[in-house]
């Protein structure tokens, strides 16, 4: 069996799709978040194949800036989460919705 | 219009005309706080009247030029351009928009010096003016622009101060309400005519009058597209016109002050539709569907206002149904193709409409100052407690007397000569059953105009007598009524029909400007009648009305209050002594009161409170529920947010994918 | 190595930002804890540096930085819009920062690297820059958004604004990786050059990556269905912060999509015309509804930008240089309508953060006529009455529709626009009119009250000058690469 | 071998990535997804990206992971309970099914005739030396951009975290 591009896409695709029934399912903030860093990493993954079906840099470095912005925001949302576990006593997101309608 | 297109002269005048009420009203804008009330109202009528004399001299410069060259333009500047596609700010004076701005400046300036006094000791007087100067900068603005895009600015600007004048007394909830009304009514009337001039571009490339006309003059009669541009425009037109079944705002705007009543719904931008009609003359000429449909409606909206003016106590509302009334006339009168006599009616009903109005504002506030000083609590508007005020207020009696009789249709003043052309023509033009509505409308004027009369000035006063009474207004409000009543008794004679020995110099004047449509309306519908029949329609309607009148007098005045007497009980002798008037219970009974029975229950209470204002009312309602259901899916729960988020995903990629 | 491949002259306004960022770091660093008037007059001056440095350099930087981006009129445009922006929220924000005692230094670097990162979106011509200049345009939102850690309300919309908005970075990054997946590269000149080669521009991977890149910059616009978190932000987000939210990401979301759909909108045929048909016609409906029957001005304000996203993806749809003109032209008058709106009802609010009644503008119109008069001049501009530029922007787009044959969307938009007078309209109607209790007066505040003056100012000059700003947008759509 | 090593590590990544939304324990959920990095980190050496999967170590599967299980232990949600599904949860997982089939399907179906130029290896593809020198030359403006992004991301967490004085 000789491993293809597509086999790796697939992979990725099943792991985002994983992401995102987590961010869907659910109702800890941290752990939606969490879910949301593993679509990132199956993107991340589609990324690296392409590069190397098309013999190129360029989806590497992509990747490389995945990840600073993950961090970014990961340092950023973990603390507004914290600020709301300050507030609440609670990271359930459901019970955030004080603004609606 | 081609060889005037070309010949066209340039003026460097035109832009004064807006540009004076424009200064008028930034000075007393900006200096609202230190302006004395006295001032700005001199103020704002010194820039009418400068606006005024600068349309005369435009007038006379036209007159100057050769039958077919008179058009005058001036460009301030290029608004914007798209493409080839470009929209100028740019004025255009031509018989038809001299005829508008004489009418609108020239009655405009009287209604701000009468102003003057209506508004004396009100604080809100120097905004009152300000507004008012505003007002007349758009309105002036509409008919002077040479596109129609710039007649859409003061078609909104026009719309805009009418709103805020409706509201001018705004500490009064249902006098908000009344503004928000007239204002969404016509944003569904503006809603069509956007789309109109969308259309009008997309099928023309252009929204300048000339071009536009020269370019739908390759169209052929009867062209789709044409009939879209047209009724769509119409739309329009029926929103800011008042006319079925967008009109139901106009009686609601009496909430407003009264000489606003006057300047803004009677005499200029309610007839605004009417202009913008007979300025797309040829478009409709080329519409015969949207001519049908102009005329229907008009026709159809003369007679049901006019039914439900029957009954109205309210002095302002009778008048604000009349005005619905006779602005139907005038549609009827583009609606056969007959643009001049439309115009001609809206130049003769400013006239006399305006007079009426200012007359009843005179009335109100001699009442009103009467209720105040004797210490009642009472509507001074309401008819009910008015009643022979001929002697305190003779000014405003006699003048009045004229705007009736005017819009009466007594031979010899203005009204007759302005309605009998659209009769006539309409009765020409083989449209006999809209003939006959219309010729039933104009007695049914007669009828309510003198009944508004009788209740007011003739009889006795029906209300608590204090050691006082009201008194006639000042000056400045009473001469500039007696200006009008000259006007609606000679304004007509500048358009006397051939067949009394006039020379109808009024259509003369208009020709230019109307020629190209009626030519091709002509062709749907030829055939001339012959000078007898013209005046036998003219003596037979004269006739409609003077029986309207002896009704009106009958029923007011010799026997007011019959059937309050009848039911205190005089007793049968009663009865006896005045059995000769059993004739006139007996039409009374048979068609008098199922006429008002059915006006009043059906058309006003039933079709108009509940059908017209509640489709109003409700698409209001209706649209906000749903807005209230569409904002629950707003649920608050972030992840609900996601979920609709994947679905979108899901859709969108499958959407791109298969 | 090969320096002119480093033309500076291309970035020049987001370089000054940058430098600007750590000025104003510095400066508020130096002036101790309580004085933030320093922060404040420092971040003015490097926005106004930096406008005068895009003014300096307006359409004169090409390509640069192998390809990465482009110092073209367009980015120009924008930079110009973001700044304004900025300079309005700068002057008129503090205060409303002191008044809720959130007033920090760091509000001004945030609003800096927000600018900086959306003139990265607008100017930049890879893939790769556009991402990176939306996420840190993002990053400072989501700060900024719970700028106000000790209201609950602001703490929920930057939690809501965060994790929905990497959401659909995820999805973004994906739509992008398929893109490169198909091209082998995230060019945008190579990408615009494939889809008008292609046969079927959306076979392979290109109909899914298109899919999600459009998503991706649909969610920074608001628009339905990936709208929900905006009512929600601009609702709990601190006011001025809503003011900045609602104007110019919206605004660099719109640079982005033209930057990338622009060049290839010719070859993007019949599902990409659907799709947006749809969206945009879903966007304005639901964002007008919703607006009908809002109690609090920022709410309303907020499903009335969601409804303006969707007049303005008309433009997207028509694809013709009068569309993408047209997008310029509104989005340099939304602007300030919005941020106008926002900030005068900040100005008028007197139930505290918390509540945003409409009754607070109860009498406004003879208690402080000026502010009154420019609120409806900002309401009005939104409905879109002559003259003021609200119209201009509106004709400009739904005439671009028009000529690209979507009339019936044109119909829905001018429909649409009619129901948005009830909401805008009420604002009015309380201001002029409504009886009520004798109200505490509003502070006055001069260097905000200039900056809503400055505000309505613009929205009635662009309505004067409507053909020499789309003259200058038509240009700037024309020297896009 | 390499087949072998991608199926191992592809059934892993799954099971751990599945874990990460299954598990009730949120440390435990965390520990799973640290587990899936490590994976993909080991694909990522199998398809030539040396640089990339240490990043995805060190940074990824260090330093971010690292930031939640101590915002997890901070806020001491060991005992957080889930509670039952709502319908709007069920509906949840079955979007992200049908999305999963959808670009599953998508990215299978999609036929690679240059997919030799996936099994044919480029030379220095992905090593230190190829990614630094590009990323300090093509990439060097979007290198400076990221500088801004991660100063906006300290100064956001300094911020917010603040507590008010």
């Amino acid at each position: 069996m000789i491993i293809s591009l597509n086999h790796y896409l697939v992979l990725a695709a099943l792991l985002f799709s994983i992401g995102v029934a987590g961010v869907l399912t659910r109702r800890n903030a941290i752990i939606i978040f969490a879910s949301i860093e593993l679509m990132m990493n199956a993107v991340n993954l589609a990324f690296v194949a392409f590069a190397r079906h098309w013999g190129d840099v360029g989806g590497q470095i992509f990747v490389f800036f995945i990840i600073a912005v993950a961090a970014a925001e990961v340092a950023v949302g973990l603390a507004i989460i914290v600020v709301l576990f300050r507030h609440r006593e609670t990271v359930n997101i459901d019970k955030v919705n004080l603004l609606k309608w | 219009m081609e060889h005037e297109a070309a010949t066209a002269a340039h003026s460097s005048l035109l832009w004064l005309i807006p540009a004076f009420p424009f200064l008028g009203m930034l000075i007393n804008g900006l200096m609202r706080r230190r302006m004395p009330e006295k001032a700005a109202g001199i103020l704002a009528s010194a820039a009418m009247l400068g606006a005024f004399l600068v349309s005369l001299l435009v007038f006379l410069d036209l007159r100057a030029l050769p039958h077919h060259g008179r058009a005058l333009t001036q460009t301030i500047y290029t608004w914007f351009a798209v493409g080839d596609f470009h929209v100028d700010v740019s004025f255009l004076a031509d018989p038809l928009s001299a005829v508008m701005i004489l009418v609108v400046s020239g009655v405009g300036f009287l209604i701000h010096v009468y102003s003057i006094g209506y508004m004396k000791g009100d604080p809100g007087a120097v905004r009152y003016f300000t507004y008012l100067n505003l007002f007349a900068f758009f309105m002036l603005t509409l008919v002077l622009a040479d596109n129609y895009l710039l007649m859409f600015v003061g078609w909104e600007g026009v719309g805009l101060c009418s709103y805020l004048l409706i509201g001018f007394w705004y500490t009064d909830y249902e006098k908000a309400l009344a503004g928000n009304k007239a204002f969404i009514v016509n944003r569904i009337g503006d809603f069509g005519f956007i789309l109109g001039i969308l259309l009008m571009f997309a099928t023309f490339g252009s929204v300048e009058y000339g071009t536009v006309f020269d370019r739908a003059a390759g169209f052929p009669y009867g062209s789709a597209v044409i009939t879209a541009i047209t009724l769509l425009l119409f739309l329009g037109a029926t929103g800011k016109s008042a006319q079925l079944p967008l009109y139901v705002w106009l009686p609601d705007a009496m909430a407003g002050p009264t000489p606003v009543s006057a300047l803004i719904h009677a005499a200029t931008m309610v007839t605004a539709g009417v202009y913008m009609v007979a300025r797309s003359n040829l478009l409709y000429s080329l519409a015969p569907v949207s001519l049908t449909v102009v005329a229907a409606v008009g026709a159809f909206t003369a007679l049901f206002a006019a039914t439900i003016g029957l009954t109205q106590f309210d002095i302002k509302k009778v008048l604000a149904y009349s005005t619905v009334s006779q602005l139907g006339y005038m549609f009827l009168g583009c609606g056969v193709a007959a643009f001049g006599a439309g115009i001609f009616h809206l130049m003769t009903h400013a006239f006399f409409k305006a007079l009426l109005f200012l007359g009843s504002g005179s009335v109100i506030h001699a009442m009103d100052h009467y209720f105040h000083h004797a210490g009642i609590k009472s509507n001074a508007q309401d008819m009910r407690y008015m009643g022979g005020l001929r002697k305190h207020l003779p000014s405003t009696y006699w003048t009045m007397l004229v705007g009736c009789l005017a819009i009466a249709g007594i031979p010899g003043l203005s009204g007759f000569f302005s309605k009998d052309e659209i009769l006539w023509k309409t009765f020409a033009s083989g449209n006999y059953g809209l003939w006959i509505i219309a010729v039933i409308t104009s007695g049914l004027t007669a009828f309510y105009m003198f009944r508004l009369l009788y209740m007011t000035f003739h009889g006795d006063f029906r209300s608590a007598k204090g050691h006082d009474h009201p008194h006639e207004s000042p000056r400045v409000m009473t001469v500039p009524l007696m200006i009008l009543a000259g006007l609606s008794v000679v304004g007509g004679w500048v358009g006397i029909p051939h067949v009394l020995g006039g020379g109808n110099q009024f259509e003369m004047w208009l020709e230019p400007v109307f020629e190209r449509g009626q030519e091709i309306a002509a062709l749907a519908h030829a055939g001339e009648h012959g000078g007898a029949t013209e005046l036998l329609t003219m003596l037979f309607v004269t006739l409609v009305g003077l029986s309207g009148i002896g009704l009106a007098y009958l029923f007011y005045l010799r026997q007011p209050k019959l059937p309050e007497k009848v039911a205190a009980g005089a007793g049968p002798l009663y009865g006896l002594v005045y059995n000769k008037y059993y004739v006139d219970e007996i039409y009374d009974a048979g068609v008098v009161q199922p006429l008002k029975a059915t006006s009043n229950h059906f058309l006003w209470r039933f079709f108009d409170v509940k059908i017209v204002d509640g489709l109003v009312n409700g698409t209001a309602r209706v649209m906000t529920e749903f807005g209230t259901g569409v904002r629950k899916i707003q649920t608050g729960q972030v992840q609900n947010y996601a979920l609709a988020f994947a679905v979108g995903v899901v859709v969108i990629i499958l959407a791109f994918v298969l | 190595m090969d320096l002119s491949r480093f033309n500076l002259i291309t970035i020049a306004t987001p370089l000054v930002l940058g430098a600007g960022v750590l000025l104003v770091m510095l400066v508020d660093l130096l002036s101790g804890r309580a004085n933030r008037r320093p922060a404040q007059l420092a971040a003015l001056a490097v926005v106004l540096a930096a406008a005068a440095v895009c003014l300096a350099t307006w359409n004169t930087g090409g390509v640069s930085f192998f390809g990465q981006v482009s110092g073209d009129g367009f980015a120009s445009f924008f930079n110009l819009i973001f700044l304004a922006v900025a300079f309005l929220v700068i002057l008129a924000g503090p205060a409303y920062l002191e008044r809720n005692a959130i007033h920090f230094g760091e509000y001004y670097s945030l609003v800096l690297v927000s600018v900086m990162g959306m003139a990265f979106m607008a100017a930049g011509t890879n893939l790769l820059v556009i991402f990176l200049g939306l996420e840190t345009m993002s990053l400072a939102l989501y700060v900024l958004a719970g700028f106000n850690p000790a209201r609950q309300s602001s703490n929920e919309a930057s939690l809501k604004y965060l994790l929905l908005g990497s959401f659909a970075t995820g999805f973004l990054v994906f739509g992008i990786a398929l893109v490169y997946g198909q091209i082998g590269s995230t060019d945008l000149a190579r990408f615009s050059a494939y889809l008008a080669g292609a046969g079927d521009p959306f076979a392979g991977y290109m109909g899914a990556g298109v899919a999600l890149l459009l998503i991706g910059l649909t969610f920074k616009m608001a628009v339905v269905p990936f709208h929900f978190w905006s009512p929600d932000v601009y609702d709990g987000a601190p006011t001025v912060v809503s003011a900045f939210m609602s104007a110019a990401p919206k605004a660099a979301a719109f640079a982005a999509a033209l930057r990338i759909f622009y060049a290839p909108a010719e070859s993007l045929g019949l599902p990409w015309e659907r799709i947006l048909w749809i969206l945009a016609a879903l966007t304005m409906t639901v964002g007008n509804l919703s607006a009908l029957n809002q109690a609090s001005i920022k709410r309303m304000l907020a499903y009335s930008s969601v409804a303006h996203a969707g007049y303005l993806l008309l433009g997207i749809l028509a694809g013709n240089e009068l569309g993408a003109a047209g997008i310029l032209f509104y989005l340099a008058s939304y602007v300030f309508m919005n941020v106008g709106a926002f900030t005068v009802a900040w100005m008028v609010n007197r139930r505290g953060e918390g509540r945003y009644d409409l009754g607070d503008f109860a009498q406004l119109g003879f208690r402080r006529p000026l502010l009154a008069a420019m609120m409806s001049v900002f309401m009005l501009g939104l409905i879109g009455i002559p003259p003021l530029a609200g119209f201009f922007g509106k004709l400009y787009v739904f005439t671009a529709a028009v000529q690209a044959g979507y009339v019936w969307l044109v119909v829905i938009a001018v429909l649409n626009s009619a129901v948005s007078v009830f909401y805008y309209l009420r604002v009015m109607v309380i201001m002029y009119m409504r009886e009520n209790e004798a109200l505490k007066d509003v502070d006055r505040i001069p260097a905000t009250f200039a900056a809503v003056a400055a505000c309505a100012l613009m929205v009635i000059l662009l309505g004067l000058i409507p053909g020499s700003v789309l003259d200058v947008a038509r240009a700037a759509v024309a020297s896009m690469p | 071998m390499e087949a072998f090593f991608f199926l191992l590590l592809a059934v892993v990544s799954i099971f751990s990535g599945l874990m990460v939304i299954l598990q009730k324990s949120p440390v435990a959920s965390v520990l799973f997804l640290v587990l899936t990095l490590v994976c993909v980190a080991a694909l990522f050496v199998m398809l030539s990206a040396p640089f990339i999967a240490a990043i995805q170590v060190i940074i990824y599967a260090g330093a971010i992971m690292v930031l939640f299980l101590f915002v997890l232990m901070l806020l001491n949600l060991q005992r957080f309970t889930e509670g039952a599904w709502s319908r709007f949860q069920i509906t949840g997982v079955v979007v992200a099914a049908v999305l999963a089939v959808v670009t599953a399907l998508l990215l299978r179906a999609v036929p690679l005739p240059a997919d030799s130029g996936f099994l044919r290896e480029t030379p220095g593809l992905g090593s230190v030396e190829a990614v630094g020198l590009s990323l300090f030359t093509e990439y060097l403006l979007p290198f400076e951009i990221a500088s801004f992004l991660l100063l906006a991301g300290i100064i956001g967490a300094v911020i917010l975290s603040r507590r008010r004085p």
